[in-house]
């Protein structure tokens, strides 16, 4: 049995707490071993289910997601398809209209914006455009962020952009076992998910990951660390960055609470506005330029909810409105644990 | 019967046509339809034309939104619409009133749908239509999505997907006939060159000389066809949906034709257009030629003809009544289908607005904002 | 001349400031005048400008903001594309940075989106990406948001998405006065301007505009109300449903100061937070879907720079995270006077 | 001359060539070609295997970011970056680094570029290059703008385009071909059939039989030519852009060639076609035939073979030293170029990156998170 208290990575004194749902531990998997799990297994379970994009049939993927299951289910079931976003996220709506389960791969998230037409006037639309006579089992899915010393467009973060989009949902695992049951999820889910893996940790970050049939629900956060001081906000990738600040920082006396979002939208504005009427502190860390991200939002909804509580205003530490450099400056871009760790100390010493 | 794609390949220049605009038959590729198929037609041309007036009525009257007439284009709507299978399916774009009505959509969802009634979308279960398509060129998408599922599922289902001259030009129209070629999916593309894309005349849309050639380029038939000829129309869209349901893969139809009406009730033509190739058009429209040809035989006469008019205008005064009685949104319609359960902000908001109703209006919203010209 | 403190919009009571540079009145415009007045005067100045769109020739566009510019310019200065917006926009990226100054009009900003992989992928990267040796003076025009009682996807009202996208500036007027001068500085700007014109008060708001050359400058905001209890800001439309719950709130005795962005990127954060810091309060409102809109940012703003300045948490009206209805519904979806009015009282009696 | 186009109209289906793939010349079409030229040619394809490999090795030795090898593309490239004139511009995608250097781009910057620097793209003054553009077709736009700013101006400058099978599948290379047909824009476009869209085989792309024939649905001339003969590539190209500076419009190629190593460094072919295959290819490659051709003739000799790539090698060495001179990103590099004059917030952001660099870094930047697979 998983041990709801298991640690999936590594820095010590780190609490997560996965919520499992059965099934039994098989191996330790990085997060695309994860993610091509959940496909395989949901695939054989699902008939409807099926997976489309460029190069996911014979190559299995450019970050070999989907490696291994043309193999196991078929050209008919793992398409390669030509490259074009929009045909990709177009047909699989039509697709996910007459009865199929598709799942549509986008090679890199730098390269969703052809189909971004698609997603938000069609995808999150059609169910309240024909009052529940249609809708879109849609899953896209597709990598993201920086730190993989990729070029131009191959970092992107855009997450924000898809949580103000109505009708759809927003997901981003940060541990193989969340990929896996959130991906999972996201493939019953009757309406339309963007999948968002963080690929600078699709192979540095291991984990236990039970095999079979578990879900971790869409729209709840985890608090992956439980602490008093301060309310860390992160996901994705930056919740490794900010793992490693805490280590500092539990060094300096502060102990922070880590919040896992891994839904982006809908927000678990629960579980955060509970973290932070504990601390009546907050920092939140994303990789996405700075204006109108997801920190804006989780600041905002703070205000309202729980305004009284803060004892400092809520930081922020992002991406800048710049374009993320080459690899030989992404660095300068990317929060580091550093400007967390500061940024903590601010809040703190407010 | 030999194979009409090759006969007129689009690079031949070649337009398939069986009526002339004269009411001639010519009977090479004439289909055989029966007296009372041939009255159904002309049923329903004269139930659409009756439908499309009275919206533009109901327009004119403010009770009722933008509308965009359908009138001159029911050839090839009525044609492409009669030589489908019960279960098959139709994505129109938003001038189908004609095919739709003939796909069992009932008239009042038309109406609510331009009166600004989000129930005109809710298609009534059984009735094969995906809804109104308002981004022009991107609904292909779903009907090649639509036909690779059927395809998959082996299931014989064949998708008609109707657009403009216009969609043509979008790079969605460009992936989808590009998806749908690669996966021999059962479509039915039906472009209707009514030659304008609003102002935009079909020569500045395109360089192209036909649209039907543009198939070329995905490596499938396309052709050319008198879209205001009832009976080329039905006969090419009839060989076209029975090739793809035997696994022979899409095809593209050109249908050309002429848009009657304004772009919409906010549009004005006369700005693009001039009043001398509106007439020249008239001459060629659907109806003309084919009521000619139906009393020439003998088919129908003028004592039918009222009848059909009287039926019509009872049926669609029945449809605004009962339209018109459709309660207006409640704050409920705006949340309730955002997804399958209503997420915690959308409780939340809805909540909002329910409470933000409930409060005794103190100052009346004003009237100073009127909007501008819309589309 | 023109005075400073001439109010361009009816309400009494009401104090615009236009940052006027120059030139005569000549007349009453509308704001859809004031753009084809815009447009029209660079054209003569400058034959580099040119207009592509959708039916922005020979029919003057949909809401006739090009009206006769055709006729003065000719066929290659104003210029009927193909139904393309990828296109319209793709070509004038290019034309703009081999010396073009192009204004592409989109028809509506809900077909904006095929598009938007041209703006968010090169428009707003070409002059970083090249180290400043190529760049791209684009305007692009579009009329957006709701209340213009039309169809589905003509309401949209996403100036969030363009404001988290770096690289580009977005700009929304809210007067035919701001709107003349502002695209005049859009179409000299030297870096890609998204103009938002809001389509409900194209006609209805008229105001004296000089003719000849001015310009409002691109990135500050004006205080178009002085008051003492709140800071209301708003933008487009928005500023006039404002205006009416102003009427009311003066009458209960609440002093709003009325700020009108009309640039959202980058955001003139000093006049916010100097107006934030004497009043206290603050609501925004914006008819977009709330989650991740522009509202969030100018809040966790003021969180950064006048935390303790605030007596109350600052307060939103927005849109909902829904589809704004059609027609019959979207009185519903958005801000009125009174859920403006009750969220300023509810920030004044906190 | 005859017309090349119409005597090979993509529907015909041949394939123009004039060096066959044993080095024999046909001579109808042949080009005159000084030995000079002849000998240029040959120096530039060296130059690029020399330098293509050299950024295999560094790549290799973690010197080099992810890199696009150019191998066996040489033919198509250099036959067309010769038949520009200097005025003309080229808009690369990103694997033409053969074209870009005769085009008199610095081998410094394609360096630079896949080094992960800023630098690569600050095209030099006086180069007439486009950057290179990542997002798979979206580019074609961009050159047809620009030849239209030139159409506008009657500057009788031409602009060729470059991009790969893949591209033709994104919408916006239909809305680019269609935009040049529209507006008649002095526009090449060069289509690098090399088979293959990372791992897609082209019969995947699309179902059209040849891609020259997609000219068809723009209403301009296509042509399919064998991308491996520097000859017949510089002849097609000549013919285009002669014709697209007087006033002819725009000209389509689909150059026919194949990869002959990965996709990029990260890629690994063999998941996805066979050595054999790869081996029937390197038959055909440009420099092969070429070399065969130009001993034959006594053009070139052994000596003459090796003095060149030792000036290659020397040259790439050269290059490779000062790029490595080149000094990293600092933060002002990150901000400076977002606009013309740079707005408060990024004022702001920037003194605060500058403030947390200087911050005394107490603990390092880990290394639990190396990145996975980039493509
Ligand atoms: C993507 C998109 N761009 C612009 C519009 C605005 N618009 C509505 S209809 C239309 C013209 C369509 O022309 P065509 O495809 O020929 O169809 P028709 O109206 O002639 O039937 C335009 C430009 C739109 N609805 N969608
Ligand atoms: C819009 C977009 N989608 C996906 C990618 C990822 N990608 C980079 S190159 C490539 C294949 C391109 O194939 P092709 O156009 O044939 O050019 P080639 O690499 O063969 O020269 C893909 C899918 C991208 N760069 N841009
Ligand atoms: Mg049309
Ligand atoms: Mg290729």
């Amino acid at each position: 049995m998983v041990s709801p208290n298991r640690q999936p990575f590594a820095p010590n004194r780190i609490l997560i707490i996965c919520h499992e749902e059965g099934g039994r531990i098989v191996a330790e998997l990085n997060l695309v071993e994860a993610v091509n799990a959940a496909m395989r297994e949901e695939m054989e379970r699902d008939s409807r289910v099926m997976i489309l994009g460029e190069d996911v049939g014979r190559a299995g993927g450019v970050f070999r997601a989907t490696e291994g299951l043309q193999k196991l289910f078929g050209e008919d079931r793992v398409v390669d398809t030509p490259l074009s976003e929009s045909g990709i996220v177009g047909t699989a709506i039509g697709l996910a209209a007459f009865g199929m389960r598709p799942i549509a791969e986008i090679q890199f998230m730098g390269f969703i914006y052809p189909a971004f037409d698609q997603i938000i006037s069609h995808a999150g639309r059609m169910r309240n455009r024909t009052r529940g006579r249609f809708s879109v089992p849609l899953v896209v899915r597709t990598p993201y962020g920086g730190g993989i010393h990729a070029p131009e467009h191959h970092s992107e973060s855009t997450e924000a952009i898809f949580a103000h989009t109505p009708g759809i949902k927003v997901v981003i695992p940060s541990n193989p076992y969340d990929a896996k049951g959130l991906l999972i999820a996201a493939i019953r889910d009757p309406d339309p998910v963007i999948f968002l893996e963080p690929a600078r940790i699709y192979r540095s970050i291991k984990g236990e990951v039970p095999e079979g049939d578990y879900t971790v629900p869409i729209g709840k956060a985890t608090v992956a660390r439980e602490g008093e001081s301060v309310t860390l906000i992160a996901w994705g990738a930056m919740l490794h960055v900010a793992l490693e600040a805490i280590e500092a920082l539990t060094d300096e006396g502060i102990d922070v609470e880590l919040i896992d979002l891994r839904t982006i939208s809908p927000l678990d504005s629960d579980t955060i506005i509970e973290s932070v009427k504990k601390t009546g502190r907050v920092v939140v860390v994303h990789e996405a330029p700075k204006t109108c991200g997801l920190g804006a939002e989780i600041i905002a909804l703070i205000n309202e909810k729980a305004f009284l509580n803060l004892s400092a205003p809520p930081g922020r530490v992002t991406g800048f409105d710049t374009i993320i450099p080459l690899p030989k400056g992404e660095h300068l871009y990317l929060p580091t644990p550093e400007r967390i760790i500061s940024a903590v100390r601010q809040v703190m010493e407010y | 019967m030999p194979n009409i794609f090759d006969e007129y390949h689009p690079l031949t220049g070649k337009i398939f046509r069986i009526l002339d605009e004269n009411g001639v038959l010519h009977e090479e590729h004439a289909p055989k339809f029966s007296l009372e198929e041939l009255r159904g037609f002309y049923r329903w041309i004269i139930f659409s034309r009756v439908a499309d007036q009275k919206a533009l009525n109901l327009q004119r009257q403010g009770r009722m939104g933008t509308y965009a007439p359908v009138l001159g284009q029911e050839g090839i709507q009525i044609g492409a619409a009669s030589a489908m299978q019960p279960q098959d399916w139709l994505f129109p774009s938003y001038r189908e009133l004609a095919a739709s009505m003939i796909r069992g959509l009932p008239l009042a969802n038309i109406y609510l749908y331009w009166m600004g009634n989000e129930e005109g979308s809710r298609i009534p279960e059984g009735v094969n239509i995906f809804p109104i398509s308002v981004p022009v060129g991107t609904h292909p998408l779903h009907a090649v999505g639509a036909a690779w599922a059927s395809k998959l599922r082996r299931e014989k289902i064949v998708v008609v997907c109707f657009f403009g001259d216009g969609a043509t030009s979008e790079g969605d129209f460009h992936e989808a006939l590009n998806f749908a070629g690669v996966f021999k999916t059962p479509n039915v593309f039906i472009c209707q060159n009514n030659q304008y894309a609003i102002s935009v005349p079909f020569s500045r849309q395109s360089s192209s000389p036909t649209i039907a050639q543009k198939a070329i380029a995905y490596g499938f038939d396309g052709i050319r066809v008198d879209g205001n000829d009832i009976f080329a129309s039905y006969v090419a869209s009839k060989a076209a949906i029975d090739k793809a349901r035997s696994g022979g893969g899409p095809t593209f139809i050109e249908a050309v034709t002429f848009r009657l009406g304004a772009h919409t009730t906010a549009d004005d033509p006369r700005r693009y257009r001039t009043d001398a190739e509106v007439e020249e058009w008239r001459k060629r429209e659907p109806l003309v030629r084919f009521e000619k040809y139906l009393r020439e035989k003998r088919i129908i006469d003028d004592g039918f003809a009222a009848q059909v008019k009287s039926e019509a205008e009872r049926a669609v005064e029945e449809t605004v009544t009962q339209v018109e009685a459709v309660p207006s949104h409640t704050p409920n319609d705006v949340f309730a289908y955002m997804f399958s359960e209503m997420p915690q902000n959308l409780k939340e908001q809805l909540a909002l607005l329910n409470e933000s109703l409930s409060v005794k209006r103190e100052i009346l919203f004003g009237d100073t904002m009127r909007h501008g010209v819309p589309e």
